[in-house]
C-alpha cells in the first residue's frame, strides 16, 4: 500500500475498511506483556496529546508500561538512540513519529529485526514503503489539499494564494506543497499560486518576519494564505490582523493558540489532525501486535488517521467528529488484522 | 653530522656554572594526566550506569549503537582536530559533510556507483571543499571562524537546492549492495578461523579506528604532522623556518574536510539515507571530543586519543541519561552542567599540579 | 574633525553605508516605489530592531577578544521567562519585563565570571551555558506558545511614530547610541576595548581584563535582554523556538560591520549598518520570492566578501607601522 | 634621601625561585642602575614593586612608610612609572588616550577629550616630542613609540620611574633625548630605576648601582663611580669575565657566495648593492628603520624584488620563499624578532632544533625516524651549549640566550652555507653575548658566508671584516673593519649621515 504518490489509494484504503467491515473493534485480550512506548520526532505541540494518551493506553489496556519520549531533538540520529535505550529498557512496542521520512525505514527494520513491533504514526516513511507494521498518519498530502480547498473557498474561488511551510528538504514538505499545488490546478486558474515560502518554520521570529516582508511587498494582490506548518501558522494569523488586510488565513493544528485565533476570526480555518486518535488507536494496535493476539494481514498498510476542517461554525463540536473518526479507525483496522 | 662549530666555539659556549633550566612544572603527576583522567571518569561513569540500569550493558541495544556513535562523532572531533592543530577552526565541518554526502548521493542515484567507489568520492569532495576553504583562508589571511562561517552560509544555501533540484523526497535513497550490512554487521560477522569478534562492536567503528591511526601516524611520525604542528604554534616562526604555512593550513582543512565527509558517510549508513540535514548535528561534539581530550584551540598541540575519549565521556552521559529516563526538560541541562564541571575539574587540576612544580632553582 | 572626515571616508562603515544605500535605492526600483510606502517601511524597521541588538551583543563580546555562542539561548529564556510570568503568574507588565531583563544579565554575568574563573575558553563556556539555558527555556515553556499578556505591551510592540518608525527600533537604536558613548566615552568602555586591543598593556596599565570579560559579558546579557523585551513585545507569542535564529546573524552583524575577532574594535555604527544590509537581503528574497537557499547563499558570500576586502584595506594600512593593529591574519584562530 | 626601598624581596614562580632577598635603594635625585644577566630578575623586580607581581616576601618602603601595591593601578596612584621591557600601547587608541591610560581624566561621567588632548600635550612637551596626540599610535616609529610610553610613565606625576631597557630599540640618538630628560628628572628630585644590558649608557647616565645574580643582589645600592665596567660584569657573571679575544681568521679570495645589484623592492629599498664571499662576514649597519631587515626578508622572497637581480654562487635567482632559499639555494636566516618569528615558544626544543631538516630525515610516505632526529638534535644542542633538561623541554621556558641558541641551531642543522643573522645579540647579556661572537666567528672561518645585521656598534666593529651602512632603505657606502672603535664609529656615523651616496 502506497502513500506518498499522489494517488488516493490510502484514502481507499480507509474508505474501503470502513465500509467493508461492520465488525465492532477487536478487544485486546493481554495487554501486560506490552510496554509501549510513543516517540515523537521532538519537542512540538503536535505531539502533546500524545503523552497523556500514552497513560491511557496504559490504564485502558492494562499494558505493563506506556511512555512518552521526546527526547530524540528532531534528529534522527538522537531518535535511534532514544529507541535503542527504551528497548534496552523493556520497551517491545513503539509507535514513532520518524524524523527523517527517508531514514525512517531503516530504523523501522533494525527494530523489528529485533523482534519488536512498531507503528509509524503521524507520519509515513517517503517511497513506496512502509517496514512498519502499519502506518497511521494524515495523509499530509490530503491535509494540504484540504486546507488549500478551505481556503480557496474562504477567498471566494478566486485570487492569488500564497503556500507557508516548513523546512524545504523534507519529503513532508514536498508532499504538502504538491497537495496545495492540486487543490489550485483543480480551480481551473481562477486561483493562481503567488508564491511558496518555505523554510520558515525553524522558530516564530523567522516566521513573523517572513510573513510582515511578504504582506508588506505584495500584500495587496494576495487573498489567501494557507500555512501547514506551526510557526508559520501562528505567525499568519497574527501578522494578517494587525495588517487589517482582507486575507483569510487558513492553518493547520489546533493548538490553543490558532483556535483562540478561530474563535475570534483572525484564523478562517484550521486543518486540524488527530494525534489522540493515532496515539490510541495506534497504541490499540501495537498492543494487539505485541501480545501476538493478532498479525497483520498486509503488514505496512497505510491508514488515513483523517484531518477535519474547523471554522467557527464547528469550533467546540469537531472534536465529536474526531472522536468518531477514532472509533472508526479501530473499525478500520479490524478488517485488516487476523487475530486469534 | 658536524656542523661548522670549532671545539673552543663550543667549550666557550659550554658555561660550566649555568643555571640548568627545569622543564616547566617539572614531572607532572600521573592525576594531572588529562587523557588518564578521562579514561577514568568515562569507566566510572559507565559503571556508574550499568549499576543504575543493568540494561546500559545490553550488547545489541546499547553498547552497539553507543559504540557506533562513538566512532562517528570520534571522526568528526578528528575532523575538528585537524585544524585546530594550526589554531583554525572550521564552523562548517557539518556542512561540508553534507556537501561530500551529497557528491556522494548523486554518485549513488546518478551514477550507480559501488558503496566505497562513492565513499571515495565523497571523500575526493569533501577533501577539495576543505581546501576551497584553506585556500581562501590562506591566501586572504581572513580569520578561519569566518571563513568557514561563511562556507558554512554559502553551503546551506547551495545543499538544499541541488537536493530539490535532483530528488523527489529530498534525499537520495538509492542504497548500494552492502550498506545495509555496513550499518548492521558487527565483529561477530567477522571471523578469522572460528574466532570470531565481539557482536557489541559494529564494523563500522573500523572506519573510525583507521581515521584514528592515519591522523594519529601523521601527527606523531611524519613530517607533515609536525609541520602542521609548528605551524599552530607560530606561523610567523614556521614561515621563517622553511615551512610552506600557506600549503599547511590548505593541507589541514583538506584533511578536516576529508575527515568530516567520512562522519558523514557513516552518519549516513547508520541512519539510512543520504539527505541534505546530514552533519546539521556535528559543530558541538566537534569541538567537545577535541577540547575535552586536551587538544588545544590555539593550535599546535593535539590528542587523538583524547578526542576519542572525550568523544566517548559526552556520549556515554548522554546515553545514561537516555537510559535513566531523563526528559527533553532536564537534558540539556544536565548536559551543560556536566561539561562544566568536567571543564573545570580539568582547570583544578592543572592549577593543581603546577603548585606542585614550585621548588628551589 | 577634518582628520575625522577624512579617516571616515576610508572606514569600513562608509563602504556599509554606501552599499546599504546602493541596495535600498534598488529595492526601491525594484518595487516601483511600494518600498517607500510608510507600511513597508515599518516593517522593514521593526524587523530590524532584534538584529541591531543581538549584533552589539556579539559585538560588545569580541570586542574585548572572546565570543558568545550562547546569545539565542539568553534571550529566548529571557522572552519566555516574561512570557510565562506575565501569562501564567499574572505578574505585572514592568515587573516580569524587569525580572527578565536581571535574568539575562546575570546569565551574561555567569558566563562572564565562568570565564574567569575557570579559564577555560569563552567558545566552550557559552557553549555550556547554551546548552544549559536552551534546557531551562525548554523547561520553562514547554512547546506551549504563551501570548496572553497585556494588550498595552503589544501596542507599545507594534506601535510606530508616524506609522513609519517603530517604537521598538528607536528603543534599539537607542542602545546602539548609549553603548557608542559608552565605549567610546566612559572608562569602563575604553578600558573594555584596551584589555580588547592587548592584553598585556593593559594589564601593565593597571586595567583588570578579568574585569573587562565580566563586564562585557554582562553588557551583551543586558543587551539579550532588551532585545527579549522587544521580542515579547513585538511577536505573536513566545515559545521554545525563539532565539533560535539569532546566532549566526549575531556573528554576521559585527563581523560585516568590521568588528576583528581578536579584539579591541568598537564598531557599533558598523554592526547597525550590517543588520540593515542583512534584512535588505529578506527584503528582497520576499520581492523576488526567492528561496530562502539563495538569502544563506548570498548571506554567505556577503560576508566573506566584506571580510576580504576589509582585510585587503587593513593589510595595505599596515605596511609602516610599529604598534600593530590586532592582526586578524593570524592563525591563531578565536582564543 | 631614600625615595624607595624595597627590602629582601622574594618572588617565586612556578619551578623557580627568581627573587631571592633583594633589596634595592633608590635616592632622590639620582639615577640608579639595574644590572644582571639574562633571567637574573630585574623585570621581575620591576613588575613587583608596581604591583603587577605579589611578592613571596619582604616589604616595600615608599616614603618611609611601608607599602603594597594590589595592582599597577595603586602603584601609579602612588607616584610609581614604570616603563616596561615589552611594548605597551592599545593599537585602536590615540597618542593622548595611551599616554593617559592610567587614569583617564572625565567630566560628569564621561571620557574628557579635551582635557586628554591638553594633558597629552603636556607630557609629549617635556619630552620634546612633536606628536599630535589625536594621532592613533598605529602611526608611530619604534623611537616614537618608545617615547610615548615614557611621557604614559611620567603622566602619573612620577617621583620614582623605572624604565627596564628602554633603549633596546632605539637609536643612539634617540637615547640621547631620552637621557636628556632622565638628567631633567633627575634635577627635579625625581628618582630614576635604569635596567639595561648596554654598559655605555649605564656609565654615562648612572649614579648608583645594584647587580642581580641568580634572583639575588650581589651588589647592593653601590656608587657606579668606584666601579669600572670589568668589575660590573665580573659581578654580573659571578667570576672574573675575560674580555672577548678571538682567534685570527682570514677571508680567502672567492667569488662571492650572495651578490646583490641595483635591487629596488616592494618596501622602498631602491639601487641597493651588495655581496657576501664565502668566509666571510659582512656587517650591515644603519639605524633603526633603515630598512636592514626588511632587506633581508624580501632576499628570502617574503617581500617582492621589484628590480634589479640577486645572484646566488653566480647564478641569478628568484628565491619565492624561506623554504625555496633553504632549500635550493642553503640561505639561513636568523631572525631579530627571537620570541615571535625566531622559536616556537610552545613546542620542545628538539623540534625547533628539528623543523629545517625534516626533510632531509624523512622517509616514504613523510615518516621522520624519531632517533635520527633525537641524535641530529642532541648534537647541535651539545656543540651551541645549549642548556636544557632534557630535548621534549618547551623553547618557551629557556632563557633569552638559549632561545638564540636554538633559533640559530635550526640553520647550522640545516647545513645552509649564506646565513643571514638579524640582531643576534639583542637583550642578551655580556657573557653570552661573547658566546656568541665566537660563534659567529667560528661560523665563517669554517666558510659559511655570514651578513650580520646589527644596530650594535661595538659588536658590529668586533666581528665584521666590512661593514655596509644603510640608511632609508639605501646603501650610503662601505667601510672596511679596521677593529677600531674610535675610527670606526666616526667613519660610519659619517657615512649615515652624508647627503648621497658614497662609495668607502
Ligand atoms: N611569569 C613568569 N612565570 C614563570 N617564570 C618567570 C615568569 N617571569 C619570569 N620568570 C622567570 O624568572 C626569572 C627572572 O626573569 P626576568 O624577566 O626578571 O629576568 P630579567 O633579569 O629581566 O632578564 P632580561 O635581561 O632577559 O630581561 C627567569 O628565570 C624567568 O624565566
Ligand atoms: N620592529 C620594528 N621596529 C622598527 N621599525 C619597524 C619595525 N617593523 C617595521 N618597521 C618599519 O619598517 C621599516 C624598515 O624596518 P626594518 O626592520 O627593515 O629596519 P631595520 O634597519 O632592520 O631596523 P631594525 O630591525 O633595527 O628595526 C621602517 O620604516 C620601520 O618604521
Ligand atoms: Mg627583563
Ligand atoms: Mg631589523
Amino acid at each position: 500500500s502506497t502513500k506518498n504518490t499522489g494517488d488516493t489509494t490510502g484514502g481507499t484504503a480507509g474508505d474501503d475498511a470502513s465500509s467493508g467491515t461492520s465488525a465492532g473493534p477487536v478487544v485486546l485480550k493481554d495487554g501486560s506483556k506490552v510496554k509501549l512506548a510513543l516517540v515523537p520526532g521532538g519537542a512540538h505541540p503536535y505531539f502533546q496529546p500524545w503523552k497523556t494518551t500514552a497513560d491511557q493506553d496504559k490504564t485502558e489496556f492494562k499494558l505493563a508500561g506506556a511512555t512518552f519520549n521526546e527526547t530524540g531533538e528532531w534528529d534522527q540520529g538522537k531518535q535511534n538512540n532514544v529507541l535503542n535505550s527504551l528497548a534496552a529498557q523493556g520497551y517491545n512496542a513503539f509507535g514513532i513519529f520518524g524524523v527523517s521520512p527517508t531514514d525512517i525505514n531503516s530504523t523501522f527494520e533494525d527494530l523489528k529485526a529485533k523482534g519488536f513491533v512498531v507503528g509509524s504514526l503521524a507520519s509515513c516513511p517517503a517511497g513506496d514503503t512502509n517496514s512498519a507494521d502499519f502506518c497511521l498518519s494524515t495523509d499530509v498530502e490530503a491535509a494540504a489539499y484540504k486546507a488549500a480547498k478551505a481556503t480557496i473557498e474562504a477567498m471566494g474561488g478566486e485570487g492569488a494564494l500564497v503556500h507557508l511551510t516548513g523546512n524545504n528538504v523534507d519529503s513532508n514538505t514536498q508532499r504538502r506543497i504538491a497537495g496545495v499545488r492540486k487543490a489550485i490546478a483543480e480551480t481551473g486558474g481562477k486561483v493562481t499560486e503567488l508564491a511558496v515560502v518555505t523554510d520558515i518554520d525553524e522558530d516564530l521570529q523567522t516566521a513573523q518576519k517572513a510573513v510582515a516582508d511578504l504582506l508588506a511587498s505584495k500584500g495587496k494582490d494576495i487573498k489567501g494564505i494557507v500555512t501547514t506548518a506551526y510557526n508559520p501558522a501562528v505567525a499568519a494569523a497574527d501578522g494578517v490582523a494587525s495588517s487589517k488586510l482582507p486575507i483569510k488565513v487558513v492553518a493547520i493544528d489546533d493548538d490553543a493558540k490558532i483556535l483562540a485565533g478561530i474563535k475570534s476570526g483572525g484564523v478562517a480555518a484550521t486543518v486540524a489532525q488527530n494525534p489522540v486518535g493515532q496515539a490510541y488507536v495506534g497504541g490499540w494496535l501495537l498492543a494487539l501486535l505485541g501480545s501476538k493476539q493478532c498479525t497483520m494481514k498486509t503488514p505496512g498498510v497505510t491508514v488515513d488517521s483523517g484531518s477535519f476542517i474547523v471554522t467557527k461554525a464547528n469550533v467546540d463540536s469537531y472534536d465529536t467528529e474526531r472522536k468518531a473518526k477514532t472509533a472508526d479507525l479501530q473499525k478500520v483496522f479490524a478488517a485488516q488484522l487476523s487475530c486469534q | 653530522m658536524s656542523a661548522p662549530v670549532s671545539e673552543t666555539a663550543t667549550q666557550a659556549l659550554q658555561e660550566p656554572d649555568a643555571p640548568t633550566e627545569q622543564p616547566r612544572g617539572g614531572r607532572t603527576p600521573w592525576w594531572a594526566n588529562q587523557r588518564v583522567c578521562l579514561l577514568i571518569l568515562v569507566v566510572a561513569l559507565s559503571a556508574l550506569f550499568g549499576i543504575l540500569r543493568p540494561a546500559f550493558f545490553n550488547q545489541q541495544l546499547v553498547v552497539f549503537p553507543l559504540l557506533r556513535d562513538i566512532a562517528m562523532f570520534t571522526v568528526v572531533g578528528l575532523a575538528q582536530l585537524c585544524v585546530l592543530s594550526i589554531g583554525h577552526m572550521n564552523l562548517a565541518v557539518g556542512r561540508m559533510a553534507a556537501f561530500s554526502m551529497m557528491i556522494t548521493g548523486i554518485s549513488y542515484d546518478l551514477w550507480h556507483f559501488s558503496l566505497y567507489a562513492g565513499l571515495l568520492v565523497g571523500l575526493v569532495a569533501g577533501a577539495a571543499i576543505g581546501a576551497l576553504a584553506g585556500w581562501v583562508i590562506a591566501r586572504t589571511g581572513v580569520n578561519s571562524f569566518v571563513v568557514t562561517l561563511a562556507l558554512d552560509f554559502l553551503l546551506l544555501g547551495l545543499i538544499p537546492l541541488v537536493y530539490t533540484g535532483l530528488t523527489d523526497n529530498a534525499a537520495f535513497v538509492t542504497k548500494p549492495p552492502g550498506m545495509r550490512e555496513l550499518r548492521n554487521y558487527s565483529l561477530a560477522d567477522v571471523c578469522i578461523g572460528n574466532v570470531c569478534g565481539s557482536p557489541a562492536v559494529p564494523q563500522l567503528t573500523m572506519f573510525a579506528v583507521i581515521a584514528m591511526v592515519v591522523v594519529g601516524w601523521i601527527y606523531s611520525r611524519t613530517k607533515l604532522g609536525r609541520e602542521l604542528l609548528m605551524t599552530g604554534t607560530s606561523v610567523k616562526a614556521a614561515e621563517l623556518s622553511g615551512i610552506p604555512t600557506a600549503r599547511r593550513v590548505i593541507t589541514a582543512h583538506a584533511m578536516s574536510g576529508c575527515l568530516a565527509a567520512l562522519a558523514g558517510f557513516m552518519l549516513a549508513v547508520s541512519t539510512g539515507s543520504i539527505k541534505a540535514t546530514i552533519g546539521e548535528e556535528f559543530m558541538l561534539p566537534s569541538f567537545l571530543g577535541p577540547i575535552l581530550g586536551g587538544t588545544l584551540l590555539a593550535g599546535g598541540f593535539i590528542s587523538v586519543w583524547g578526542t576519542l575519549l572525550g568523544t566517548a565521556l559526552t556520549t556515554v552521559i548522554r546515553k545514561g541519561l537516555d537510559l535513566l529516563g531523563v526528559g527533553l526538560e532536564s537534558l540539556n541541562i544536565y548536559l551543560g552542567l556536566i561539561l562544566l564541571v568536567a571543564l573545570s575539574t580539568d582547570r583544578i587540576r592543572t592549577v593543581l599540579s603546577d603548585r606542585q612544580g614550585v621548588r628551589k632553582r | 574633525m577634518k582628520r575625522f572626515a577624512s579617516t571616515f571616508a576610508r572606514t569600513t562603515e562608509m563602504t556599509l553605508l554606501v552599499i546599504c544605500v546602493v541596495f535600498f535605492v534598488g529595492l526601491v526600483i525594484a518595487s516601483d516605489g511600494d518600498l517607500l510606502s510608510a507600511n513597508s517601511l515599518r516593517v522593514l524597521l521593526q524587523f530590524l530592531a532584534v538584529p541591531v541588538l543581538i549584533g552589539l551583543a556579539q559585538m560588545v563580546v569580541l570586542a574585548v577578544g572572546q565570543l558568545n555562542l550562547a546569545v539565542g539561548a539568553i534571550g529566548g529564556f529571557a522572552a519566555v521567562s516574561m512570557g510565562v510570568l506575565m501569562a501564567e503568574h499574572g505578574v505585572p507588565v514592568p515587573l516580569a519585563l524587569l525580572i527578565g531583563f536581571l535574568l539575562s544579565s546575570a546569565a551574561g554575568l555567569v558566563n562572564g565570571l565562568l570565564v574567569v574563573l575557570t579559564r577555560i575558553n569563552g567558545f566552550i563556556v557559552t557553549l555550556a551555558t547554551m546548552t544549559v539555558l536552551l534546557g531551562v527555556q525548554y523547561r520553562v515553556v514547554g512547546t506551549r506558545t504563551v501570548d496572553d499578556y497585556p494588550q498595552g505591551l503589544k501596542s507599545f510592540g507594534s506601535y510606530a511614530v508616524f506609522g513609519v518608525l517603530p517604537l521598538i527600533f528607536l528603543v534599539a537604536l537607542v542602545v546602539a547610541a548609549l553603548l557608542a558613548v559608552m565605549l567610546r566615552r566612559t572608562v569602563p568602555g575604553r578600558q573594555l576595548l584596551a584589555s580588547g586591543g592587548n592584553p598585556i598593556a593593559a594589564r601593565l596599565s593597571g586595567i583588570s581584563n578579568d574585569r573587562s570579560v565580566i563586564i562585557a559579558h554582562t553588557l551583551s546579557g543586558a543587551i539579550l535582554g532588551v532585545a527579549a523585551i522587544l521580542t515579547v513585545a513585538s511577536s505573536p507569542g513566545v515559545n521554545k523556538s525563539i532565539g533560535g535564529d539569532w546566532l549566526l546573524p549575531s556573528f554576521a552583524a559585527p563581523i560585516i560591520g568590521g568588528a576583528l575577532l581578536t579584539g579591541g574594535s568598537a564598531v557599533v555604527l558598523g554592526t547597525v549598518l550590517a543588520a540593515f544590509i542583512v534584512r535588505f537581503v529578506d527584503t528582497a528574497r520576499a520581492e523576488f520570492s526567492l528561496e530562502p537557499s539563495w538569502v544563506n547563499f548570498v548571506v554567505g558570500a556577503v560576508v566573506l566578501g566584506s571580510v576580504v576586502l576589509g582585510q585587503v584595506r587593513t593589510r595595505r594600512q599596515e605596511r609602516r607601522t610599529v604598534v600593530k593593529a590586532p592582526d586578524a591574519a593570524v592563525a591563531g584562530g578565536v582564543s | 634621601m631614600t625615595l624607595f626601598l624595597a627590602d629582601r624581596v622574594d618572588k617565586l614562580f612556578p619551578g623557580v625561585r627568581a627573587l631571592d632577598g633583594v633589596t634595592l635603594k633608590l635616592e632622590a635625585g639620582s639615577v640608579h642602575a639595574l644590572l644582571g644577566e639574562n633571567g637574573a630578575g630585574k623585570s621581575t623586580l620591576i613588575k613587583v614593586i608596581t604591583g603587577l607581581y605579589k611578592p613571596d616576601g619582604g616589604r616595600l618602603v615608599l616614603d618611609g612608610s611601608e607599602v603594597q601595591f594590589g595592582s599597577p593601578h595603586e602603584s601609579a596612584s602612588a607616584g610609581i612609572g614604570v616603563v616596561h621591557q615589552e611594548r605597551n600601547l592599545i593599537p585602536g587608541f590615540t597618542v593622548g588616550e595611551n599616554i593617559l591610560l592610567q587614569k583617564l581624566p572625565t567630566s560628569r561621567g564621561l571620557v574628557d577629550r579635551g582635557a586628554i588632548r591638553s594633558e597629552a600635550a603636556r607630557w609629549l612637551a617635556e619630552l620634546d616630542l612633536d606628536l599630535d596626540p589625536d594621532q592613533p599610535v598605529t602611526e608611530l616609529s619604534v623611537a616614537q613609540a618608545q617615547l610615548v610610553e615614557i611621557a604614559k610613565a611620567l603622566s602619573v606625576e612620577s617621583r620614582v620611574l623605572l624604565l627596564d631597557e628602554p633603549t633596546a630599540s632605539i637609536t643612539p640618538n634617540e637615547a640621547e633625548r631620552l637621557f636628556r630628560v632622565v638628567a631633567k628628572l633627575k634635577n627635579d628630585g625625581r628618582s630614576v630605576l635604569f635596567v639595561s644590558h648596554k654598559l655605555e649608557e649605564v656609565f654615562q647616565i648612572c649614579d648608583t648601582v645594584t647587580v642581580l645574580r641568580d634572583g639575588a643582589s650581589v651588589l647592593e645600592s653601590g656608587p657606579l663611580a668606584d666601579l669600572t665596567r670589568d668589575q660590573v660584569v665580573d659581578l654580573m657573571v659571578g667570576r672574573v669575565h675575560e674580555a672577548l679575544a678571538l682567534p685570527p681568521r682570514t677571508v680567502p679570495e672567492s667569488a662571492p657566495l650572495l651578490e646583490l645589484s641595483g635591487v629596488s623592492t616592494a618596501t622602498g629599498h631602491a639601487d641597493v648593492d651588495l655581496s657576501v664571499r664565502p668566509g666571510e662576514i659582512v656587517g650591515l649597519y644603519g639605524l633603526v628603520g633603515a630598512g636592514r631587515s626588511e632587506l633581508a626578508k624580501a632576499l628570502l622572497g617574503l617581500d617582492r624584488i621589484t628590480a634589479g637581480e640577486v645572484k646566488v654562487r653566480g647564478q641569478v635567482v628568484r628565491i619565492r620563499n624561506v623554504r625555496d632559499a633553504l632549500r635550493n639555494h642553503k640561505i639561513g636566516y636568523v631572525t631579530e624578532n627571537r620570541k615571535e618569528e625566531g622559536v616556537f615558544l610552545e613546542q620542545s626544543v628538539s623540534r625547533n632544533i628539528a623543523v629545517t631538516v625534516w626533510d632531509r630525515l624523512r622517509k616514504a610516505l613523510g615518516y621522520v625516524p624519531a632517533k635520527a632526529e633525537a641524535a641530529m638534535v642532541a648534537d647541535y644542542v651539545e656543540q651551541l651549549g645549549i642548556r636544557i633538561a632534557s630535548p621534549a623541554q618547551l623553547a618557551g621556558t629557556l632563557s633569552g640566550g638559549n632561545q638564540q641558541k636554538v633559533s640559530l641551531a635550526k640553520w647550522l642543522a640545516a647545513k645552509t652555507e649564506i646565513l643571514i643573522i638579524d640582531e643576534p645579540t639583542v637583550g642578551i647579556d655580556v657573557r653570552t653575548k661573547d658566546a656568541f661572537h665566537t660563534l659567529i666567528w667560528d661560523l665563517a672561518a669554517n666558510g659559511l658566508a655570514i651578513l650580520l645585521i646589527t644596530s650594535d656598534l661595538p659588536e658590529m666593529i668586533t666581528l665584521a671584516d666590512r661593514v655596509v651602512v644603510m640608511r632609508d632603505h639605501r646603501v650610503q657606502g662601505e667601510v672596511a673593519n679596521d677593529h677600531d672603535y674610535d675610527t670606526m664609529s666616526q667613519q660610519v656615523i659619517r657615512l649615515i649621515h652624508a647627503e648621497g651616496t658614497t662609495a668607502a
